[in-house]
């Protein structure tokens, strides 16, 4: 019973680490994905909160599934999203300010980050509590394994360095985060600008493509 | 007498091959690169030689990577031509990286990535120099005036490497801004664009091509010559770099009668920038401009138009490998809708009426139809 | 079982408008409860942070009091009004601080800056921008010490003719690669003195008066 | 706004001559200073039941039968199609599938005639004068002749005399171009026998009632157009005018050469009938002259045979159903081994599988061409440099549609015009890229086609599934029926139960 | 902040009301699409499919559960109108265009048994008890249920040899063009 449901676990998590990642698999998300991973720090706080308002929307869109009827099921997600959003846009500026300040511009952004209204309309919607939690986690990880990802990759030849400003999100306990790979680095700018993003994007793409065909040509010379 | 092959005809040809093109604009190209050379010395040569190495390196790696044979492609002089055409669209004194970086996009982002030869959306050389323009402003706006080789204050062979490859840096008093550096600049000040320009340019410099810009910008006269000869040997055909010049020149024309105080005239826009190299060499590439005449017509006088503006109006003082890529851009849209008309049809695709016969005698026609409905499915 | 007998319910008319409804109830009950609970730390947040970027323009050994508790609007002359902050050390006004806006490359600039009583630059801060990252941004005092060279300056100091940056004859550095950037922050700087001189009464004295 | 941009860039008007065409290496020094020969008569001949466009032919003869040259082998059939006649005298020995002139190398039908020898003619009838005869009475005996499109396309020349009868026909279009690089055969014909076309020609002008006819020469061929002013001249027809056109490939394609000389175009979907031009070919207006005076079917055509693997390149005149062996050995067989043998010129020609295959009406030349004229394709990918779409005569954007077909999406080709493609190859010839662009319409064409042959077919058969299924229906309705009614007789008989029979009989 | 409270509620229950309404109003019976795809389909429930017949198999391609490909007897024309039908892009090329097949009876073993015209679904196989079957080749479409059911295995189906009428040009293969 608890192997099964162990095993259970560990599918949600790889599919929503890798198989179905809400970025590479379900190709969602690509707004704030593109906006805000101009460094590794500005992912992962983005990524982060928006894991909050996943697996939260999750939890509650799974408990509340008897009692929403299909006709509406709509509005009332977007309604309970936008709700989650903004107590996550308040409480941030309440408690992390500087953070907030740094990602202020995107947080009302989740609320169209049309991965969560996937998850709710396609899983959460469908699914006992526990599994629409799992999910919520391993899908808010593997989106904000890929914003950090995409993040890396712009920041790295952009400005040289590796999670610059980590401190403002996590706390000073953090600096030893922030890297400076090359000093006095003018920068390739290309790659802070948006253009970079979609040129990194297409990068990482193709390489879950090659990935996964290596997976599975491997897979089934085994087989055979 | 056996079997022969199951092919339809034609069974006899022209006898033109994709290389043979190649080859023939790399020769339009020579006396230009060979001047550009003189004139900027052993820096600017070094930068050449890197950046086609670079590039048959880069050409080399993404075919392995795709799996396709190598021969036939690196042979063809695409790569080739590629290269040569960056390196003459790039500051003359450019580090070494410059070009290396330049190369690995135009081959690799602006070429591989689409599907090789043939398949590319934009110019891989005009992409890889808005790449290198928006990501290193200060290399990319670093002009040296002309330096001629074996001349008193040109560097020697030592020095040439030690300024390509970042050991030494660009003494400040051969740098100098280009001429339409110049004008936008004085633009900006409120003077007259013929006081900021004066000193700078005039119209036997520009033909000559003595003058700070890139290595294959500078002389109007040799490009033009160049052109020539490619549309003498119908490598290229006359429509876009005629629509392309002539539109330029028409809109300096109707803005200098406007305000001759903030516009120069046709014989400066024709003759400053990189004009010339685009319009025979960049526009005219067959890969990324339309197919139809009209099409030709419309793409090389939108490239002008469009030059014209971001000169004018925008903040880079050249904008011809901005306003070529935007066109690049554009012409799936014009081949789409700009067609030949079709014998026997319309414009539209709907067939002829049959004019002579009269109606009496005219059997019932069928309901007519639209050849093709506009259904956009571009493989 | 709850499925069973909700979904009983689930197509009636008046089922949609009451779940809807509660929905709706809840959700602004909760945001409210949140905003009643977050309003005052948001409030001394925004306010500390404004305290902050005002200290870096009104160094605090020019002033006793709060600046940012003494906000006034000014009437311009064209009949607009600016809010200014005034810095005072023993009850007389010291310093204002006010903000001003250039255009930059991507959009504006958004620039405050603080002036002595006698019109020298106290400081000079950009607190909102869109330039190019890598590029442009160089007016941020965090990335590089470009604004600082504003501290002292007054209108005779350089002359009027030399506020600019050094590409247009002026005596600025423009950074490497981008001259609008700069270009806007000098020429907004040069015009917010001038606006200072033209209303330096308004901004010092009538201030006094009022209290 | 679209119309008056064309106007500015002075793109509107081909009044006449058309877009596009190429100028080939005309190559055709080998054969044209070279008389027609006659081809001594072959053994066997072999003649295919279809040498047209359309229903094949039926054969009314036995194998065994002995005919005279002229006489009806098979009969064309209703609709479009068109006799075959015996080319010499002789005895039918066999009617079987034979290799036909066809780049597949499938076979035919075909009936083999052994010559004996004689080459007796049938009874001729006595020569008339046409003049007096009925257009119709003349398009019947075309029909008869056999006679069809000699150019090439082999559409049944009765056919297209009959849409002349029925549609006014202003002009009467000879087509004496001759386009396809190689072939003289045409040009020989309208030099050495310009007094027999030019009396075709107003034989056809006579049927179609047109008020001129102009036999229409490029300009390379200079000989022909003076020995056909001279026959006009000599035969006092000053309604047939020879003109002379710019040699430019492909000046011989109908559409185009109404353009050009009369500055109309035939609609997409219609015939030159339908805008008041009828076209013709050359060889073709001979035959007419030949069944009409003489009643003499269509037995032979001049055929080229050329090319740089040929010994002695020659024009012979060939007796329909010859095997092209018969010809390459009577021009002393071939120099060195040919990359490709071809029937027809090197254009729109038609690679042959081998050279046991017959010449038919339409084989106007037999080109054995060299390695060294064939120039080696070097593939490369289309680098949409355009070339093609200069080159195309029909206004066609041949790089859009060869891409469309490589991924399958053949309607896609047709949104861009591939039905309204000729084949001529010019596209093909000017690639750089040397992509075999004809090869791919024409598979595109064929694939179309099938597909309609099989959404027809399977229109076909379900209604047959359909009618089985009301059959079993009616069937199992009819069987429950007699059941219902054995059950209510057997009731009668039974003793009853009173309840239930009610029911029943209910 | 009870205003706020107030008008979001509102707002949500005249939603639900409009949602409801649109929802009783707009209900779709069932899908049409089902009926149009089954008139496109043969209609001779030959199996070949697998399935039980063409309405299942109309069904099953509108539930995405059968690729628009699984028609045999329709052929290449078919998926053409079924990619029409439901704009979808399908590869042609990967189609391997079963060729058109007859059936014939192999008149040396055939018993006359009858077997194979009952269930031929176009009724293309004639005969009479113990007479020797012959198939009406214009009707036959090569669906192979008559060699199934045929006690001596005297039903073969054969390809049909292309002619020159319905030969034609293969798709020209080149590696440098075939490479995507």
């Amino acid at each position: 019973m608890f192997s099964t449901l162990l095993a259970d676990y560990r599918q949600l998590m790889r599919d929503g680490l890798w198989d179905n990642n809400v970025v590479m698999a379900q190709m969602l998300a690509l707004c704030p994905l593109l906006a805000v991973t101009t460094s590794a720090t500005n992912g992962l706080g983005m990524g982060l909160a928006s894991t909050a308002v996943l697996i939260a929307s999750n939890l509650l869109i799974s408990s509340l599934r008897h009692l929403i009827s299909p006709d509406v099921r709509i509005p009332v997600f977007v309604l309970l999203i936008a709700m989650l959003v903004t107590l996550v846009d308040l409480f941030m500026n309440a408690w992390l300010y500087e953070l907030h300040k740094a990602l202020g511009l995107f947080i009302p952004l989740i609320v169209t980050n049309c991965a969560i209204l996937a998850r709710a309309e396609s899983f959460a919607s469908r699914q006992p509590v526990h599994r629409a939690f799992m999910d919520g986690v391993a899908m808010g990880i593997g989106f904000t394994l890929i914003l950090v990802l995409l993040g890396a990759v712009r920041e790295i030849p952009g400005s040289g360095t590796l999670f610059a400003d980590a401190r403002l999100l996590l706390g000073e306990g953090f600096a030893w985060m922030e890297l400076t790979l090359i000093e006095d680095y003018r920068g390739f700018l290309l790659m802070i600008l948006p253009p970079g993003a979609f040129l990194a994007m297409g990068f990482i793409l193709a390489g879950k493509r090659v990935l996964d065909q290596r997976r599975q040509a491997a897979h089934s010379a085994s087989a055979a | 007498m056996d079997v022969t092959p199951v092919v339809s005809g034609p069974h006899t040809h022209i006898g033109n091959n994709v290389s043979k093109d190649m080859y023939w604009v790399l020769a339009a190209l020579t006396p230009v690169t060979l001047y550009g050379i003189y004139l900027f010395g052993w820096p600017a040569l070094n930068l050449l030689l890197i950046i086609l190495l670079a590039v048959v390196a880069f050409e080399a790696l993404s075919l392995r990577i795709a799996g396709k044979p190598l021969r036939p492609t690196l042979l063809d002089g695409s790569a080739l031509l590629t290269g040569l055409i960056l390196a003459l669209s790039l500051p003359p004194w450019a580090p070494w990286w410059v070009g290396v970086i330049g190369a690995a996009f135009a081959i690799v982002v602006g070429k591989h990535v689409f599907g090789g030869l043939g398949q590319n959306l934009f110019n891989p050389a005009m992409l890889a120099r808005v790449v290198l323009l928006i990501s290193f402003p200060l290399e990319m706006t670093t002009w040296v005036m002309p330096q001629p080789l074996f001349s008193a204050d040109a560097p020697g062979f030592w020095e040439g490497l030690a300024i390509t490859f970042g050991m030494a840096t660009i003494p400040d008093a051969i740098t100098s801004a280009t001429v339409l550096d110049q004008a936008q600049a004085a633009v900006l000040h409120g003077a007259a664009v013929s006081e900021g320009i004066a000193g700078h340019y005039s119209p036997l410099s520009g033909l000559l091509g003595y003058q700070a810009g890139s290595m294959g910008e500078t002389s109007a006269l040799l490009l033009l010559l160049g052109g020539a000869l490619l549309l003498f040997k119908r490598v290229i055909r006359w429509e876009i770099p005629l629509a392309m010049l002539g539109a330029l020149a028409m809109m300096s024309l109707v803005f200098m009668w406007l305000d001759p105080q903030r516009h120069a005239g046709p014989g400066f826009h024709l003759l400053s920038g990189g004009v010339m190299l685009v319009a025979f060499f960049i526009a005219t590439d067959p890969v990324t401009s339309p197919s139809s005449r009209l099409g030709r017509i419309l793409f090389g006088a939108g490239c002008g138009v469009l030059d014209y503006i971001i000169r004018i109006w925008g903040n880079y003082p050249e904008g011809i490998a901005f306003a070529v890529l935007l066109m690049n851009a554009l012409t799936p849209l014009i081949d789409h809708y700009v067609r030949p008309r079709i014998y026997g049809r319309t414009q539209r695709g709907m067939p002829l009426p049959d004019k002579v016969a009269p109606p009496d005698r005219k059997p019932k026609a069928p309901p007519q139809r639209p050849l093709y409905k506009k259904r956009s499915k571009k493989p | 079982m709850s499925t069973t007998f909700f979904s009983r319910y689930h197509h009636r008319i008046s089922y949609q408008v009451i779940l809807l409804g509660t929905i709706g109830l809840l959700a602004s009950t909760a945001l409210v409860i949140a905003d009643l609970l977050t309003r005052e730390e948001i409030a001394l947040r925004q306010a500390e942070d404004f305290r902050a970027t005002l200290e870096q323009v009104l160094p605090p050994e020019i002033h006793d009091n709060q600046p940012q508790d003494e906000r006034h609007l000014l009437l311009l002359k064209d009949g607009s009004t600016l809010p200014i902050y005034r810095a005072r050390l023993d009850g007389r006004v010291s310093g204002v601080a006010f903000q001003v806006r250039g255009r930059g490359y991507a959009g504006p600039i958004e620039i405050l800056m603080g002036v002595d009583a006698s019109g020298q630059l106290l400081g000079v801060r950009v607190l909102r921008h869109t330039e190019t990252p890598g590029l442009g941004d160089k007016i941020e005092v965090a990335r590089d010490p470009w604004v600082l060279t504003f501290n002292g300056l007054s209108l005779g100091k350089p002359p009027l003719s030399a506020w600019a940056v050094k590409k247009d004859g002026g005596q600025f550095d423009q950074f490497t690669g981008a001259t609008i950037t700069p270009r806007a922050v000098v020429q907004a700087v040069r015009d917010g003195l001038i606006l200072f001189q033209n209303h330096q009464a308004d901004m010092l004295q009538r201030a006094a008066e009022e209290d | 706004m679209y119309a008056f941009l064309r106007t500015l860039v002075g793109l509107g008007g081909h009044s006449h001559g058309f877009r596009g065409g190429v100028h080939p290496q005309a190559r055709k020094h080998q054969t044209a200073p070279r008389a027609i020969e006659p081809l001594p008569l072959p053994q066997r001949l072999y003649l295919p039941v279809q040498q047209h466009i359309g229903a094949p032919a039926e054969p009314v003869v036995e194998v065994g039968q002995k005919v005279a040259k002229g006489a009806l082998i098979a009969k064309g059939q209703a609709g479009v199609s068109a006799s075959v006649h015996a080319s010499t005298s002789g005895t039918i020995i066999d009617i079987a599938p034979f290799t036909a002139p066809h780049p597949s190398g499938l076979s035919i039908q075909t009936v083999v005639l052994e010559a004996d020898g004689e080459d007796r003619w049938l009874e001729q009838p006595e020569p008339i004068n046409p003049f007096i005869l009925e257009p119709a009475e003349i398009a019947r005996r075309v029909a008869q002749a056999g006679i069809v499109g000699m150019g090439g396309a082999t559409f049944p020349s009765a056919i297209k005399l009959h849409l002349g009868l029925k549609q006014p026909i202003d002009t009467l279009i000879i087509n004496g171009s001759e386009c396809e690089p190689y072939l003289s055969c045409d040009d020989r014909l309208m030099r050495e026998r310009s007094h027999e076309v030019v009396s075709g020609v107003r034989i056809l002008l006579h049927t179609v009632r047109a008020t001129r006819a102009v036999i229409a020469v490029e300009d390379n061929k200079p000989e022909a157009f003076a020995a056909l002013s001279a026959a006009c001249e000599a035969l006092d027809v000053p309604v047939i005018q020879p003109v002379k056109l710019p040699t430019r490939y492909p000046m011989g394609s109908e559409k185009h050469m109404v353009r050009t000389l009369t500055g109309r175009e035939i609609p997409a979907g219609k015939l030159g009938a339908d805008i008041g031009v009828m076209v013709h070919n050359v060889g073709t207006a001979y035959a007419v002259h030949q069944a009409v005076i003489h009643g003499r079917p269509l037995v032979s055509r001049i055929v080229t045979v050329g090319g740089g693997a040929v010994q002695r390149p020659a024009n012979l005149e060939v007796p329909i159903g010859t095997l092209v062996e018969d010809l390459l050995n009577f021009c002393g067989g071939l120099r060195v081994l040919p990359a490709r043998l071809l029937m027809g010129g090197p254009m729109m020609g038609q690679v042959m599988p081998h050279a046991r295959v017959p010449i038919i009406k339409g084989s106007n030349g037999v080109i054995a061409l060299s390695q060294e004229e064939i120039i080696p394709a070097q593939n490369s990918p289309c680098i949409h440099c355009a070339r093609c779409v200069d080159a195309c005569p029909c206004g066609l954007m041949p790089l859009e549609m060869s891409a469309r077909i490589q991924h399958d999406d053949l309607e896609g080709a047709v949104g861009y015009g591939l039905f309204d493609c000729i084949a001529c190859g010019a596209c093909s010839y000017v690639c750089p890229a040397h992509i075999p662009l004809v090869h791919y319409f024409n598979h595109a064409k064929g694939e179309l086609n099938a597909q309609k042959l099989q959404a027809k077919r399977n229109e076909e058969i379900k209604k047959l599934a359909q009618q089985r299924q009301q059959r079993l229906e009616a069937e199992a309705r009819a069987k429950a029926e007699l059941a219902k009614a054995r059950k209510a007789a057997r009731a009668k008989m039974a003793p009853p139960k009173p309840q239930e029979t009610k029911e029943e009989t209910r | 902040m009870i205003e706020a409270i107030i008008t979001l509620t509102t707002l949500g229950m005249l939603l639900g009301l409009l949602l409801g309404i649109a929802a009783k109003r707009f209900k779709v019976e069932k899908d049409p699409l089902v009926e149009e795809i089954e008139a496109l389909l043969p209609g001779s429930n030959c199996g070949q499919c697998g399935l039980a017949g063409c309405a299942i198999g109309a069904q099953a391609i509108v539930d995405g559960k059968a690729p628009i490909t699984l028609c045999p007897p329709g052929g290449k024309a078919l998926v053409r109108q079924l990619a029409d039908k439901l704009k979808v892009d399908v590869d042609m090329s990967s189609l391997a265009d079963k060729p058109p097949a007859f059936a014939r009876v192999r008149e040396e073993h055939c018993i006359g048994c009858t077997r194979c015209f009952k269930v031929c679904p176009t009724d293309a196989i004639i005969g009479a008890p113990k007479q020797i079957h012959s198939v009406l080749l214009n009707a036959c479409n090569g669906c192979g249920s008559c060699a199934e059911v045929c006690p001596t295995s005297c039903v073969e189906i054969d390809p049909v040899k292309p002619t020159l009428g319905t030969w034609c040009w293969p798709k020209p293969v080149s590696a440098e063009h075939s490479s995507r």
